[in-house]
């Protein structure tokens, strides 16, 4: 079972966790309206066998979405953040 | 103490003052407290407790614990009987009933052993290659091999006995209650951090009792860590009831207990290798460790006359105990040409023949062993040379060396490695935080075991930031045994895997037809498949395979060990939650009275929902009919409590809903409602519902009832990740409103009379318009929308409330012949609308499919707008909604049809049949009184008009239907809006 | 080749089956090859056996990073049915049904195809109408299938909580009696065999290492035992397609997931059927060496490992004790996962790419094994013309970028409700 | 005219006081809690809802996670990041309130949506621990703590109060659902109902 660090609530369960989705995906821009564009982001995938960035939501806890730095590999966890934090920057430093 | 007649007088751990009575196959015999099924048959002199799986042979006891194969019974009877139950861990209790399996009629008898005397035809996989002619008898050849395969029965009853999972958290889990484990128990308890030691048998192997007044340490004994996952996870299982005949009232019988370690300490011994020889499976030969425990633990002689047959030094300990117990051993027959002195001191006064092998067992009566033939080895090939001897016993005590029980590190992702000096795999490099200790780390001396132990449990405290005590200075340079893998090299019947009968010659035939990967060789013989999946077959198993491929052990590779270590029952898994338990239930303020009522009930995700109430002297299809047309005459209310309410404030509150839904919201004044719908990103429809201003900046939108997660994760998945620069707050308020539709030409009368400050007339409170007022101190919303098409309202109160209110409007609108009405009427009403719900929302149409088209802004850009352009959601031919009426009038049209132009057109070969479109929704309309129906088909808006064929095979129906627009009430909206 | 039935298992049987030859030879990579397939599992041998059966094409290599039918085909709950009801899923389950349905005759191999029955059962007013309305498309289209009441529900499956008052009561079931079950590991070897036999050459332990493109062409794979040209090449990796597109530069709609699996000890027989319930999602059948079979949902986090975790494990069983209760003393003897290619609409994609000469058959969600047949049948067909076949013409990458996705459940584009 | 202000508990004929389960002295007491109201906090600027809700409750708004503040009448839990359960005595129109005062913050009164059920006793960590997958260890979730999670399958609010003292929110639909775990869980230990 895993056990994810909420950045908010602390090391907690599995269970009390959801996979959202992609970490990285950034949805167009209202102004756009490119069909390829809006094709990348709702299907286009990068599979990654190792360390990718994915979105979580604690929906068992404070019901706050979370970016997780998983090895898909391992399961290891590397990192966790907001969903708008940079996972490359060390927790403490992060503004 | 009758027919124990293999029990010493003194000796062992059992309670002799306490005797215990069983059965095994009807017939009633003696223990004591403190045996186990295995050590009281064999204190009885029984020796044949089962038949094998394929050639259905006789079968003893092997091994003393996990390891067992062939001990396998059928426990209790009735609700708590227990199929495949392995009598070497199953303790005696008084009174407890045990049955052989896999035999018919008898043990002493069965048919199918005439199995063996076609054995030659069943090699491994013999199956895949025939069976096969004439091809529609294979399933009559099934059934056959179905009813010999099994072993034990399912239970047929409804188990009667609680089980229970929990949680438990601690910074060192130590997995072993043996020397090694109790000793890592200890330091890292030592050092105040919280421990759990998990062992499997009732007692630690040593009396501690500085552990049990340590209040950090939990102490778990019949505990068997079933598995290791991902995060210092792991789940055990623990007995609390099984050795008695019954767990006693609100007794828990199995609890699992789900461990997050921060350091895990395994030290789960190790478990002895048999030794390959032809007729090793014969009753009476078993695990020299297990004929040591016996003797030692049990004070039972496993037979009168033993030889010991071994490949390592391990055996004469178990000798030298085995004579202790009064055992007379024969001789040790030594596969090594040369043995060392220490060694040969341990079986002083013993006949030992080093370089010798069994190159046969005879069996006598019942197929029991009686005696063995041995001839001497050569010492580079181990082929036997020269001329047999034969030596009269009754048990064969084998020894193959030990394999470290490495399940579990393997199982944490752990790396094992094969070391040459042990002839076994042992743990290598630790993926989690985990420590191997003792002999599951291939440590085999006592006292290294417990500085091993020690020194790991003290480690591990240390690394969570406590204080433990120093390392222990460990005796090493203590070498392993030199225990070379023997097995012979020929002969009939060299049983490796003894519970799927798979033997040496099977593997020789795996290795010939190229099943040589060891996960083909495992899934062509089914070695290592059984329920002990493979603990004494499989180092064997794979050292026969090396052989064969001249390649060393570690080449070959080892199969993967799965969860759980040893079988766990399901309902232990389950714990809780099945049956009316397996989720939970969501229920409306309402709910206690519906049920009061009669009403029957129909699931909507986690809600159930009353679906109509019983009238007396109608059948249910009257009654529904009643409520539908009741609330087109008069009046009805709905609980509509299910429905997703989300409540959206913030300044940006209005720009995020404008980017959720496809409607154009910037008119939508505080007062008013609108009906709306959201799209996925993917273009297509996800859900509907209203969205009411309440003030300035918040919001109350609907949702479908199945929908109302779904969608809230959506929102807050835009609000929190891909919007944050909105400021919206949103909050599921689904359950702090009770929700009442009240509908019908006399809703506007019954709600003036309960509401009197509110004026309804209206101009003042028209169609789709909202207002809140407060009945004696209760705050109530007031929607004025309507599901049904009829002049109606929806009301909201606090849910606390919300039985009050319902029977508050019973009671008031009893002179205007109000009733309730269930989803089934509700379900009419809205089809005669033309309303949407499940069936058309089925996740495939576009806003314009529904006739929703002209709801899509144009003026701003929403979610699911840009992908909703593609092609294929715009295309010509697109399903669109439909209303559906039979061509005559009166024939139902049946649910689930599909619709076509020509119901008799032959079946396709590769293009999909041409079916135009499907029946999403049918009733009868009391309102109209005939059936109608709602469809989604090609081009519908353009074939109004049209005849087609609604076709259902699968019911026999085919019924001719004319398109119709879907509104078929009040397609005007007077009612609505009057 | 060999051929396999009672009298050669009797003449084996008196020289002691020392005379079996190997199933299949295990010849070293030629440099270069007409086809090679990438994936020895049971849609790639099934796709090499087709190309020499049906197309005449035998010069073609199957490359194995492992063991033969080491993927999904040998970690599957071993379902067989053709139960779908939309264009492109229904008659391309269909065709690979009949396949099965002469598959051991055909292979002379024999796969045990146990045409038992599957149903599925009903637990709502609205879900008695979806099963309704997949039985006519099904029986449309030529396919089987029945709508059973409860108490023929509760008939066929004795063992079953088919009682009212049950958290979900069962409503009845859509049964297709054709479908059934089958030993999975036989569908590899017997692929295997009969590929082999035609010359075709399977290599395991031959890990595709990348993909070389030359001016907009696939023309060969590097691999750990070397490089190797080859006029055309095709996946059929469930659960890494996504990462083989990746090393020919595509970007494909997939995510890739962990399904468990699990299996009781051996009973005797006490479940005929192929169950599953469609509320909470779960599936049961009892394989022939006696084991209770079943599986639920994916972990629900995209993984490459093949190990699951607790929580599904837990989720699958009080499912099954919830549909049979009776079972809560039977004991779960072992689990294990298999990563599976999650697309983006639930179905399977068999198409050329973008990439001239590179194919890929992919995307199985969780019913890659029922299709065996069908896959190895049109992707050898698409192969060989460098077109689709009827069957497989809807099943395009492109269909994304269109919007003509085949969505059964009608989840929409997440990777992993389908 | 009928009374409309009649509230209803939803676990109204639910339980009926006594002695449960095992026999001898129970290891927990269970009870439901009503009479308070409960109001779901969300900000944007918590500085300045902090300064608000001092004012209004006498509460210092925790900002740690997992913690709890008591203020005179009231109890505040920390339910996210800028995220507030208020556990108070009833006030009129708090929600009206703050909507018309408060910006980029709202507040909604869920006193109905939920229920709260004390649980109490020697046992209490254990029951909880049979479906709850938090560390509920004293040293872990200490007198003061909050949390929010799971028991079983339905997400609640836990509250330690105590040593041993517990009060668990949840959803008022699931009141039925919980409470049948509670007693479920609580039966092998023996429970007393207030």
């Amino acid at each position: 079972m895993l056990h994810i660090a909420c950045p908010w609530c602390g090391l907690r369960a599995q269970s009390e966790f959801t996979y959202a989705n992609d970490g990285t995906l950034i949805r167009p821009d209202l102004s756009n309206d490119s069909i390829d564009d809006h094709y990348n982001y709702v299907y286009a995938r990068d599979p990654r066998r190792g360390i990718q960035d994915e979105m979580w939501r604690h929906s068992a806890g404070c019901g706050q979405f979370l970016k997780v730095r998983r090895d898909t590999l391992t399961h290891e966890i590397h990192a966790t953040g907001a969903p708008q934090d940079d996972l490359d920057v060390p927790k403490d430093d992060r503004s | 103490m009758t027919g124990q007649v293999f029990r010493n007088g003194a000796g062992g751990r059992i309670d002799r003052t306490v005797p215990l009575s069983f059965t095994f196959d009807g017939k009633n015999y003696q223990g004591f407290q403190g045996d186990t099924l295995a050590s009281a048959l064999l204190a009885n002199g029984v020796r044949v407790v089962g038949r094998s799986f394929k050639y259905h042979r006789p079968r003893g006891i092997l091994g003393a614990g996990f390891e067992e194969p062939n001990a396998l019974v059928q426990l209790g009877d009735g609700a708590r009987t227990e199929p495949n139950t392995q009598a070497t861990r199953v303790e005696l209790f008084d009174g407890l009933t045990a049955t052989s399996q896999n035999r018919w009629p008898s043990l002493q008898f069965d048919i199918s052993a005439i199995n063996g005397l076609f054995h030659r035809l069943l090699p491994a996989g013999f199956y895949y290659k025939t069976f096969m002619a004439p091809a529609n008898l294979w399933m009559t050849y099934e059934k056959i091999i179905r009813r010999a395969a099994g072993m034990g029965r399912a239970p047929t009853q409804m188990d009667p006995d609680i089980y229970a999972r929990r949680f438990a958290h601690c910074n060192v889990l130590v997995i072993g209650g043996g020397p090694a484990g109790v000793s890592a128990a200890l330091a890292a308890g030592q050092s105040g951090a919280r421990v759990i030691l998990a062992e499997d048998n009732p007692q630690l192997s040593v009396s501690e009792t500085e552990l049990a007044d340590m209040d950090n340490v939990t102490v778990l004994t019949r505990t068997m860590a079933a598995a290791y996952y991902d995060h210092n996870t792991l789940i055990l299982s623990e007995r609390i009831a099984d050795h008695k005949p019954a767990p006693a009232p609100f007794e828990t019988r199995q609890r699992m207990w789900k461990v997050r370690a921060q350091q895990v300490v395994l030290a789960t011994g190790a478990l002895e290798r048999p030794l390959v020889f032809p007729n090793n499976d014969r009753p009476g030969v078993m695990l020299a460790s297990a004929a040591q425990c016996y003797a030692a633990d049990f004070a039972v002689r496993a037979g009168n006359q033993a030889v010991v047959f071994t490949n390592n030094d391990s055996a004469y300990g178990a000798a030298r105990d085995m004579k202790a117990a009064g055992i007379d051993i024969a001789a040790i027959i030594d596969t090594r040409p040369e043995i060392s002195d220490s060694t040969r001191e341990l079986a002083t006064n013993t006949k030992v023949l080093t370089g010798h092998a069994i190159i046969d067992v005879a069996s006598g009566r019942g197929g029991a062993t009686r005696g063995v033939t041995l001839k001497a080895i050569h010492p580079d090939t181990g082929a036997p040379k020269g001329s047999p001897i034969d030596i009269a016993c009754d048990v064969v005590a084998m020894s193959g060396g030990w394999n470290p029980t490495i399940h579990l590190f393997s199982q944490s992702k752990g790396k094992i490695k094969y070391d040459g000096a042990r002839a076994a795999f042992v743990p290598g490099q630790s993926f989690q935080q985990e420590r191997s200790i003792g002999a599951a780390n291939g440590t085999f001396d006592h006292e290294a075991c417990i500085i091993e132990g020690h020194n790991a449990g003290a480690a591990a405290a240390r690394d969570v930031g406590f204080d433990a005590p120093d390392a222990r200075t460990s005796p090493s340079g203590i070498p392993p045994a030199a225990q070379p893998l023997w097995s012979a090299p020929t002969g009939a019947k060299r049983f490796v895997d003894f519970q799927n009968d798979v033997t040496a010659d099977d593997i020789g035939l795996a290795y010939r037809e190229g099943y040589q990967s060891v996960e083909h060789l495992k899934r062509y013989t089914t070695l290592g498949m059984g329920t002990d999946q493979g603990r004494t077959s499989n180092v064997n198993g794979l050292a026969i395979m090396a052989d064969h491929r001249r390649l060393d052990i570690p080449e070959v590779g080892t199969t993967t060990f799965r969860p759980p270590f040893s079988p766990i029952t399901l309902g232990g898994i389950a714990g809780w939650h099945t049956g009316q338990n397996f989720e939970a239930t969501r229920q409306s303020a309402m709910s206690a009275w519906h049920e009061a009522q009669g009403a029957t009930f129909s699931n909507a995700g986690l809600w159930r929902r009353p679906e109509y109430y019983p009238r007396t002297g109608m059948t249910p299809a009257e009654a529904v009919h009643h409520e539908a047309r009741h609330v087109r005459e008069k009046v009805g209310v709905v609980d509509v409590s299910t429905l997703g309410k989300i409540d959206v404030q913030g300044r940006d509150a209005l720009e995020f809903l404008s980017r959720v839904y496809i409607n154009n919201l910037t008119k939508l004044p505080v007062g008013k409602c609108r009906y709306g719908v959201m799209l996925r990103e993917d273009g297509f429809v996800f859900d509907d519902g209203t969205i009411t201003r309440l003030a300035e900046m918040r919001f109350l939108v609907t949702t479908t009832t199945t929908h109302a997660g779904p969608v809230m994760t959506h929102l807050e998945y835009l609000a929190q990740v891909q919007w944050p620069e909105l400021d919206v707050h949103l909050l599921s308020v689904s359950e702090d409103w009770a929700g009442i539709a009240i509908a019908g030409p006399n809703s506007r009368t019954l709600l003036s009379q309960l509401f009197q400050d509110v004026d309804f007339a209206n101009e003042a409170f028209p169609f789709m318009g909202y207002r809140e007022t407060n009945a004696g101190g209760v705050p109530v919303r007031l929607f004025r929308i309507s599901f049904s098409g009829e002049h109606a309202y929806e009301l909201n109160v606090p849910a606390d409330y919300g039985l009050n209110f319902w029977t508050a409007l019973l009671e008031t609108g009893a002179d205007l012949d109000v009733i309730p009405y269930g989803t089934e009427a509700m379900n009419i009403l809205r089809i005669e609308k033309g309303h949407v719900t499940g069936a058309e929302l089925n996740g495939r149409v576009t806003a314009d499919d529904l006739g929703f088209a002209g709801m899509m802004s144009k003026l701003k850009p929403f979610v699911g707008q840009v992908l909703a352009r593609r092609d294929a959601l715009t295309a010509k031919g697109r399903r669109q909604l439909v209303g559906l009426v039979p061509a005559d009038g009166e024939t139902p049209i049946p649910a689930g049809a599909q619709i076509l132009a020509d119901p008799d057109a032959p079946p396709p070969e590769f293009t999909p049949a041409a079916i135009l479109g499907e029946v999403t929704s049918n009733c009868y309309s009391p309102a109209l009184g005939h059936p109608i129906g709602l469809g989604l088909v090609e081009d519908g808006s353009d074939r109004h008009g049209d005849t087609l064929y609604a076709h259902s095979p699968i019911t026999s129906e085919t019924v001719a239907i004319t398109l119709t627009n879907p509104v078929f009430v009040d397609p005007a909206g007077g009612r609505l809006h009057g | 080749m060999s051929r396999y039935s009672i009298f050669s298992l009797a003449r084996n049987a008196l020289t002691g089956h020392r005379n079996w030859p190997k199933a299949w030879r295990s010849p070293n990579p030629k440099p270069a090859y007409d086809v090679i397939i990438i994936g020895g599992g049971g849609h790639g041998l099934a796709t090499a056996y087709y190309l020499a059966k049906n197309h005449g094409v035998t010069n073609i290599a199957v490359l194995e990073k492992g063991w033969l039918g080491g993927g999904n085909t040998g970690r599957n709950t071993t379902i067989v049915r053709s139960n779908y009801a939309l264009p492109g899923n229904t008659l391309f389950y269909e065709h690979s049904l009949k396949l099965w349905e002469g598959l051991s005759q055909d292979l002379n191999f024999n796969v045990m195809f146990s045409q038992r029955g599957v149903i599925n059962l009903a637990h709502s007013d609205g879900q008695r109408d979806a099963y309704k309305r997949r039985g006519n498309v099904m029986r449309i289209n030529g396919i089987d299938a029945e709508y059973l009441d409860r108490d023929e529900v509760a008939d066929m499956v004795p063992l079953l909580d088919t009682s009212p008052d049950a958290r979900y009561p069962v409503k009845g079931g859509l049964l297709q009696p054709r479908a059934g079950t089958a030993r999975h590991d036989a569908v590899a070897w017997g692929y295997a065999r009969s590929a082999d036999s035609y010359g075709v050459d399977i290599i395991q332990n031959c890990e595709v290492t990348g993909i070389d493109i030359e001016n907009g062409r696939a023309v060969g794979v590097q691999t750990t035992r070397g490089a190797i040209k080859a006029a055309k090449i095709g996946t059929a990796v469930a659960g890494h397609t996504g990462h083989l597109g990746a090393m020919a530069g595509l970007r494909l709609p997939f995510e890739t997931h962990v399904l468990q699996a699990m299996v009781s000890e051996p009973l005797k027989p006490c479940l005929d059927m192929v169950v599953t319930s469609g509320v909470a999602h779960a599936y049961i059948s009892q394989s022939d060496k006696g084991e209770l079979v079943f599986g639920g949902d994916l972990d629900f986090y995209p993984t490459y490992a093949q190990r699951g975790n607790f929580p599904r494990i837990e989720e699958v069983v009080e499912t099954m004790l919830t549909m049979f209760p009776t079972f809560s003393r039977v004991r779960l003897m072992r689990s294990w996962g298999g990563v599976i290619d999650m697309t983006m609409d639930g179905s399977p994609i068999i198409c050329k790419t973008p990439i001239d000469g590179f194919y890929i058959d992919g995307g199985w969600c969780y019913g890659g094994f029922k299709a065996t047949p069908g896959s190895g049948w049109v992707f050898a067909h698409t192969i060989a013309n460098d077109q689709p076949h009827e069957l497989n013409e809807r099943f395009t990458l492109k269909r994304f970028e269109t919007g003509a996705v085949i969505d059964e459940r009608g989840a929409g584009a997440t990777a992993h409700a389908h | 005219m009928v009374d409309l202000n009649l509230s209803r508990s939803a676990l109204d004929g639910v339980f009926t006081q006594g002695a449960f389960g095992a026999a001898g002295d129970p290891g927990v007491t269970l009870s439901e809690r009503r009479g308070g109201a409960l109001l779901d906090l969300s900000t944007g600027d918590i500085d300045a809802t902090r300064r608000a809700i001092a004012t209004q409750f006498g509460v210092d708004l925790p900002t740690k996670s997992g913690r709890t503040a008591t203020g005179d009448a009231c109890r505040a839990l920390w339910t996210g990041p800028g995220h507030w359960l208020i556990k108070t005595a009833p006030k009129p129109n708090l929600e009206r309130a703050w909507a018309d005062a408060a910006r980029n913050s709202a507040v909604n009164d869920v006193t109905h949506g939920r229920i709260v059920l004390r649980i109490k006793g020697p046992s209490a960590r254990d029951i909880l621990a049979k479906g709850c997958p938090l560390d509920l260890h004293p040293t872990a979730f200490p007198t003061g703590a909050c949390a929010q999670s799971l028991i079983g399958k339905i997400n609640v609010t836990i509250d330690c109060l105590d040593a041993d003292e517990f009060d668990i929110t949840t959803g008022r639909a699931y009141a039925k659902s919980l409470w049948a775990w509670m007693t479920g869980a609580a039966a092998e230990y023996g429970y007393r109902v207030e």
